[in-house]
């Protein structure tokens, strides 16, 4: 029967690919598909883009970097460790189950115990219901980005996923690398119900008839989500007519679909910040702050974004972009290849050294590129650099080994605030807090450390914004990281799809009010 | 230089119980069958050589003459160390030279020496002449100067009636029997006092055959040579053999003098060949027809090896195997009939 | 040596290349595409290692005869601002390196152990032979993959471009002996039979001195064909790898590596980046494969087939 | 034929073994899996716990007896990206592969054979000539460039055939085929050129080489001779007789094929097992990449078994290779 079932999808798939056009279907290809369909067993882009989908959060960004109410209709500050969720109602799930405040307990205890969401979630003492339509969210002490973190809240279908399945193993389990009830069914209140899953080739997604949001002008009833990994192969297919819509679009191909009569370009400026770390522990050159700022200005960055990221990537001279509370107007990007001389000369090093690099090369937009590019710029002030680029998959391993003198890392806040770069990249290295856990620079300054503290419990906007321009005021000077860019975002799609009211900073397309005329 | 060999008495080579048994049965997986349902490990051999004795004393043409595949070829081979034997002794001067290891058989290598029947493959094709004949010698004689070997290959060269000029030239530019006259040559040029010549002359026009023969008998007058000559052909072998040895599927049917053989064969199958030679004034009717095909050396039959095609033979061929036994005047035969009086 | 000159030209290999029209062309381009690539240092336009000549501001500029297009860089620059000319010629002396040098490794191999496996024989022989079926059983490419992997591992990250191409060479060598091992071992086996060999034997030659000067001077004929076509073939495989990622840096690209970097520009109008060193690879490894195409009829020798 | 399947069998365990060591070799320099698994902001020791889990903390040799161990049960452990036991994803991705080489080789041969055989029949023609010419060119370019080229050609610029993947698959009995369906052969097409273009011209030369040094045998001329007429001569003699070194190399190429779908399916991203490969290494999802080498070893092997059979009809005279 199951197989009879699955024939007839195939055939019903086969023919409406020929008869696509009144059906309102999208043919979607991105870089991956999402890895599970339990929305919280990983913390990733793909798969807050499957979230996004298929489940609802209780308030989600807006394209302004404000929050839009989602299943939380409004909300409330009760005092300084609790804000007060008032819940929509005549909400449905996918498995026709009513959405009630205990989803939203069941959710955040879940969120607790999830390996990925666990550390996002440390701040918060959990979720209390206070009546079938209202939910407390408690923190441990008065936390200034509750709201941000509820962006992650998501609610699952408590009902449906409490019990054991049909082998006796409980459906509420996370399990990474095989089998559990949730990796393979859903339930959740987002716009569509994932009707097939061919894992890495096929995704089907259909409308759910009874989706609460009917004033979201959104007419998509059907999307084929197809991951197609190489960037040229996502390109031709887009070209060839043979999807509707690409994410993410390489640089390379930008001015070929902006000149393609059929099909359009959308970019927008992201937050993930390229940088790379200058290992003072490895290097002695490197501890002298002179060198660190000669590298600095020997990488034109603002050639890379140029000419490499084809103008679709903003030149950076600090970590948070432009909107973040810790962004500072005058932190230029500094290319100056004579000061760049001239510091070297003073720093002691006018004939150079000889260095190491690693770098990803399919991670970041670019990267391997870019990595190469630098390696020539710095080859200008006689530092010859050794550069080995790998696949993420061996890349990470490296990089937490430290085995390279200088190593890329890009970095893009989950919580979308400027302490979070900090916290990771360049804290001094703690292994009991945590802190500083992707700092391969060893940069380490206490000063930073006692202001990034001292920011995460401070609810007043205004100084907290005060200390993480200090922050990022310190650490350009002290060259603690070279710079590159702030990767632009890029969606490319036929000219019928309205795509850019759909897109956001965050990366997660709201398909759900996608239009297609 | 044969100085310590020279006593005629004691023969030069001694050949005692020489046997030869080639697996051809391939790894042990093709050695497995399937017999009534059960695996089994079979091995399939062929005795190319059963127990075969006999002396050369120095000085001496010995010849070795049967049909093709009775094994007179194995026999050269396994004398001169080409194949090791699986049973019995090769003794050389009186030192037992079969079990030596491969550096203790150096100098026998420079005593013993052989000449192969083909000589297109028998001459390596990418070397030119002159270093086909110098190397031998510069491997023997490290201590010889460049103009020492040069002579020495020169002279060799004009022994065998070479040229000079031969000696820039490659094998192919020659024609068969200079050829031979070459792998004679280099088996001449570490000066050797004993030479097995493995049908020297079969693949030869006829019209060079005797030219190559005289060389041969020539160089042994010359050095006082000792040959063991390996042939099918009787008439060749009348002519130039001291002795004969007549050989049958790996066995000695009769060994003698080469007059008293040619006057007198006693074994049955001696004389078969001896009639198949066609001779002037020789009867028709002289002929002796022998029944029956040379049977396979892989199931050698038992008793004696040639009863099934025997004349003569009878219910005792059939189950003893004849020795080699020692006639009053000499001969030696293997043949129960002889034995008996009964030929 | 004239002499020898002499003989070769009497030879009836110099008579047949003087009536093959297609094999003095392709020896021709052969001959001047080695003479570029060993002489790129002083006919390159620019030395694409030297970062003092790389500018990230001149990329992707096209060819000079193209709108756009200098007479500084007359192919065209790659996404790097380098000099594409430059770049290839240079790649294409690695490329050249790789698969010349990894061809001797498994001929050297090859020839080691075939010649020993068809000697000896026996277990020896049923041993390497038995090694020999299970990788060809996978096929070179596969092996390279896995031998790179290990490698790759084994020697860390920091001076892989240094020894990324004795690294290549040692991965396509590893991976390609088994063709040659079976070839000569063929050869020995068809030559171990013949009496030139006993003969030496007789002569208490050793087997080390019969193997080397006696009989593998005779497998020449079949060793020399299979190496052009290997030559041909390991140029491919680093291409290959190098398209797959595992090969050359791309800051010392060989023509595989050039063709992958340029493969992302394809559809961006870029299309040099790609074209022209994808171009010179095929016109080199067709120029091989003609050569040893004649050598083959003119030699005729028996290739082990399979 | 004792002999001859007792040593497929040593071989397919000799082939198992080494692989798997080598397959355990590699899976400690590919990557550690659980950066893959976690998402970038998870602490260390969380992910030391999941590593711990998982029991890659365990010596290498203990990992690689509880693997012998499974495996011996049939489990070669589970693929962290796909959530399922690693031989359940190949048997998934398989029939891709083995329709994408199946189509290929039939492309193979129905070109090669007639071509070939023209071409040793009349060397000189022109048309021969362009075949042989063309066969050498085709040799020299990589399957990538000409993979690349068809995509750029035919879908890019020309936009007649999809760019990648499969099309529309129809499941029959668990096997998921392109076949039925008019999209799922719009699909094949490029693929399946790309991957033959590197055996096709291989196998013209095989054929037409061999095909002369039969046509210039003695027993062809003794069959001109007897005035046989000469399609008799051409088809039932000679090319009988061309067939077996065909068949010997056949199946040896076979195997290459399959590694070229490596290239090829990473071109068109064709879901197949090549294209899975590369993403296991670059996932470090190392209980699939022993999975997949086993496999293949595993077809390598039946694929020489089925070779040696067919040699062995094909030609009575020998007896199936390795027997006496």
């Amino acid at each position: 029967m199951k197989k009879l079932a699955c024939l007839a999808l195939a055939l019903l798939i086969a023919l409406s690919l020929g008869t696509a056009v009144n059906a309102k279907s999208l043919n979607l290809a991105m870089d991956a598909d999402p890895v599970s369909l339990d929305p919280q067993v990983q913390l990733s882009g793909g798969m807050l883009q499957y979230s996004h989908m298929v489940f609802d959060p209780l308030v989600r960004w807006t394209k302004e970097m404000t929050f839009e109410p989602r299943l939380a209709e409004r909300w409330e500050r009760i005092d300084e460790n609790t804000v007060r969720f008032y819940l929509r109602k005549g909400v449905t799930f996918h498995s026709g189950n009513p959405f009630t405040a205990k989803d939203i307990v069941w959710t955040v205890d879940r969120l607790k115990r999830s390996q990925d969401f666990k550390g996002l979630f440390e701040p918060f003492v959990g979720a209390a219901a206070v009546d079938d339509h209202t939910v407390d969210l408690v923190t441990k002490k008065p936390y200034p980005l509750l709201l941000n973190m509820s962006t992650y809240i998501f609610a699952m279908d408590s009902v449906f996923y409490t019990g054991t399945d049909e082998r006796g193993l409980p459906k509420d389990a996370i399990v990474k690398t095989g089998y559990s009830f949730a990796n393979v069914n859903e339930s959740g209140t987002g716009k569509y119900r994932v009707t097939h899953r061919e894992q890495g080739v096929r995704n089907v997604f259909e409308a759910y008839k009874n989706y609460w949001d009917a004033e979201s002008p959104g007419n998509v009833d059907t999307i084929i989500l197809t991951p197609i990994k190489k960037d040229a192969t996502r390109v031709a297919a887009l070209l060839s007519g043979d999807v509707d819509f690409i994410m993410p679009v390489p640089p390379q191909d930008y001015d070929r679909i902006a000149a393609t009569d059929g099909v359009k370009l959308a970019t927008m400026p992201g937050s993930r910040v390229i940088t790379f770390q200058l290992n003072q522990k490895r290097r002695e050159e490197f501890t002298n702050p002179k060198v660190r700022q000669a590298i600095v200005y020997a990488v034109n960055n603002e050639g890379i974004a140029e000419k490499i990221m084809k103008g679709k990537a903003t030149a950076a001279g600090q970590q948070a972009p432009e909107g973040y509370l810790g962004y500072v107007e005058e932190l230029k990007p500094r290319y100056d290849l004579a000061k760049a001389r001239k510091l070297m000369k003073e720093a002691g090093y006018p004939k150079g050294f000889e260095c190491t690099m690693i770098a990803p090369n399919n991670r970041y937009v670019n990267d391997d590129k870019i990595a190469e590019a630098v390696v020539s710029m710095l080859g200008r002030i006689n530092i010859k650099v050794n550069l080995k680029t790998m696949p993420k998959a061996q890349y990470w391993d490296q990089f937490d080994a430290q085995t390279a003198d200088i190593q890329m890392i890009g970095w893009h806040p989950d919580t979308e605030d400027s302490a979070n770069y900090t916290e990771f990249l360049l804290m001094c290295p703690n292994k009991e807090t945590g802190y500083g856990q992707y700092n391969s620079g060893n940069y380490c300054n206490p000063k930073v450390d006692e202001l990034i503290l001292a920011c995460q419990s401070e609810t007043d906007r205004d100084k907290r914004a005060a200390m993480l321009q200090e922050v990022e005021r310190i650490l350009h000077n002290d060259a603690a990281f070279v710079p590159l860019h702030w990767q632009h975002l890029s969606w490319a799609g036929k000219d019928a799809l309205n795509i850019l009211p759909i897109v956001n900073v965050m990366n997660f397309p709201y398909f759900g009010d996608l239009v297609i005329d | 230089m044969n100085a310590p060999f020279s006593d005629k008495t004691k023969p030069l080579l001694s050949v005692r119980d020489l046997s030869k048994i080639f697996d051809i049965s391939g790894g042990f997986l093709d050695q497995l069958t399937l017999k009534n349902g059960r695996l089994r490990r079979e091995k399939t051999t062929v005795k190319a050589l059963n127990r075969v004795s006999f002396d050369i004393a120095p000085g001496e043409t010995f010849s070795v003459v049967g049909e093709s595949g009775c094994g007179k070829s194995t026999l050269g081979r396994t004398v001169i160390g080409l194949y090791p034997p699986d049973g019995g002794e090769v003794h050389y001067g009186g030192e037992r030279i079969d079990t030596l290891s491969s550096r203790r058989m150096l100098p026998f290598r420079r005593r013993m020496q052989m000449v192969f029947q083909d000589p297109y493959a028998s001459l390596n094709p990418r070397k030119r002449v002159a270093a086909i004949l110098e190397e031998p010698l510069r491997f023997h004689h490290p201590d010889m100067t460049a103009d020492e070997v040069g002579d020495r290959v020169k002279e060799v060269m004009e022994q065998v009636g070479g040229d000079v000029q031969w000696l820039t030239r490659l094998p192919h530019e020659f024609s068969g029997g200079q050829r031979q006259r070459i792998s004679i040559a280099r088996a001449l040029v570490v000066d050797p006092e004993f030479i097995v010549a493995d049908e020297p002359i079969s693949a030869l026009d006829v019209s060079i055959q005797a030219q190559i023969l005289n060389l041969m008998m020539d160089a042994r007058e010359q050095r006082g040579l000792t040959y063991m000559f390996i042939a099918h052909d009787l008439s060749v072998v009348e002519h130039i053999s001291t002795r004969v040895a007549v050989m049958y599927l790996g066995s000695l049917c009769e060994v003698a003098d080469v007059d008293r053989l040619f006057a007198d064969p006693r074994h049955p199958y001696t004389r078969a060949l001896l009639s198949a030679i066609p001779r002037l004034g020789k009867k028709k009717s002289d002929h002796v027809r022998l029944k029956g095909e040379v049977p396979t050396p892989i199931n050698l039959p038992t008793g004696c090896v040639f009863h099934g095609r025997c004349l003569y033979a009878d219910e005792r061929c059939v189950r003893e195997i004849p020795e080699l036994l020692k006639q009053d005047d000499g001969v030696l035969a293997a043949c129960h009939g002889v034995e008996e009086g009964r030929l | 040596m004239t002499d020898r000159w002499q003989r070769f030209k009497k030879s009836a290999l110099f008579h047949d290349f003087k009536g093959d029209k297609v094999a003095i062309v392709s020896f021709a381009t052969l001959v001047l595409l080695f003479i570029c690539a060993f002489s790129a240092p002083l006919i390159a336009p620019y030395n694409p290692y030297d970062s003092a000549n790389i500018d990230i501001m001149s990329s992707e500029i096209p060819p000079v005869w193209m709108a756009g297009g200098t007479n500084d860089y007359l192919l065209g620059t790659d996404a790097q601002g380098r000099d594409l000319l430059s770049t290839m010629i240079y790649g294409m002396r690695i490329s050249i390196i790789i698969g010349i040098c990894a061809v001797a490794l498994q001929a050297v191999i090859g020839i080691i152990i075939g010649l020993i496996a068809g000697y000896y024989g026996g277990k020896l022989d049923g041993f390497f032979m038995r090694l020999a079926d299970v990788q060809l059983s996978f096929s070179y490419l596969m092996v390279a993959i896995f031998v790179s992997a290990v490698l790759q591992a084994a020697v860390g990250v920091g001076r892989f471009a240094e020894i990324a191409v004795p690294f290549l060479i040692i991965v396509i060598g590893l991976a390609q002996w088994p063709q040659y091992a079976r070839t000569v071992r063929a050869s020995v086996l068809a030559e171990k039979k013949k009496e030139y060999v006993e003969a030496a034997r007789v002569t208490g030659f050793g087997a080390h001195r019969i193997m080397w000067r006696h009989i593998l001077p005779n497998c020449m004929s079949p060793i020399l064909v299979l190496s052009t076509i290997q030559v041909a073939n390991a140029v491919m495989s680093e291409a290959a790898l190098s398209f797959l990622g595992l090969g050359m840096p791309v800051t010392r690209p060989s023509l595989g590596s050039l063709i992958n970097a340029g493969f992302e520009y394809i559809f961006s109008g870029s299309w040099w980046i790609t074209a022209f060193p994808g171009v010179l690879l095929v016109i080199l490894v067709l120029a091989v494969n003609l050569l040893g195409d004649f050598l083959r009829d003119a030699l005729n020798p028996k290739l082990y087939k399979g | 034929m004792v002999a001859f399947i007792i040593r497929r069998i040593v071989q397919a365990f000799l082939v198992m073994f080494i692989i798997s060591s080598i397959g355990f070799a590699i899976k400690h320099n590919v990557g550690d899996p659980v950066w893959q698994i976690t998402g970038i902001s998870v602490s260390k020791a969380e992910r030391e716990r999941i590593r711990e889990q998982l029991g890659l903390n365990d010596p290498v040799y203990i990992q690689y007896i509880n693997f012998l161990k499974n495996a011996a049960h049939g489990d070669l452990g589970q693929s962290y990206f796909y959530k399922k036991p690693a031989a359940d994803v190949i048997l998934d991705k398989a029939p891709a592969t083995l329709e994408l080489v199946l189509v290929s080789s039939m492309i193979i041969v129905v070109l090669s054979i007639p071509l070939g055989v023209y071409a040793a029949i009349y060397p000189k023609r022109i048309f021969s000539r362009v075949v042989m010419g063309g066969s050498i060119v085709g040799v020299s370019i990589p399957v990538f460039l000409i993979a690349i080229m068809g995509v750029y050609l035919f879908s890019v610029h020309l936009g007649w055939l999809p760019s990648f993947g499969r099309g529309a698959t129809v499941n029959v009995g668990g096997w998921r085929t392109g076949f039925l369906t008019v999209d799922g052969w719009l699909h094949l097409i490029l693929p399946s050129l790309s991957l033959s273009s590197i055996m096709l011209p291989l196998f013209i030369r095989l054929i037409r080489s061999e095909m002369m040094e039969v046509l210039e045998s003695d027993y062809i001329r003794y069959a001109w001779a007897k005035g046989l007429k000469k399609y008799r001569i051409w088809f039932l003699h000679a090319f009988k007789n061309t067939l077996l070194p065909v068949i010997t190399v056949g199946g040896v190429q076979l195997g290459i094929t399959i590694a070229f779908t490596i290239l090829t399916e990473t071109v068109f991203q064709w879901q197949g097992l090549g294209f899975l490969f590369m993403e296991a290494v670059e996932r470090s999802d190392t209980a699939l990449l022993v999975a997949y080498l086993m496999f293949v070893g595993m077809i390598m092997v039946v694929v020489n078994t089925v070779v040696d059979i067919i040699y062995g009809v094909v030609n009575p005279t020998v007896r199936i290779a390795g027997t006496k």
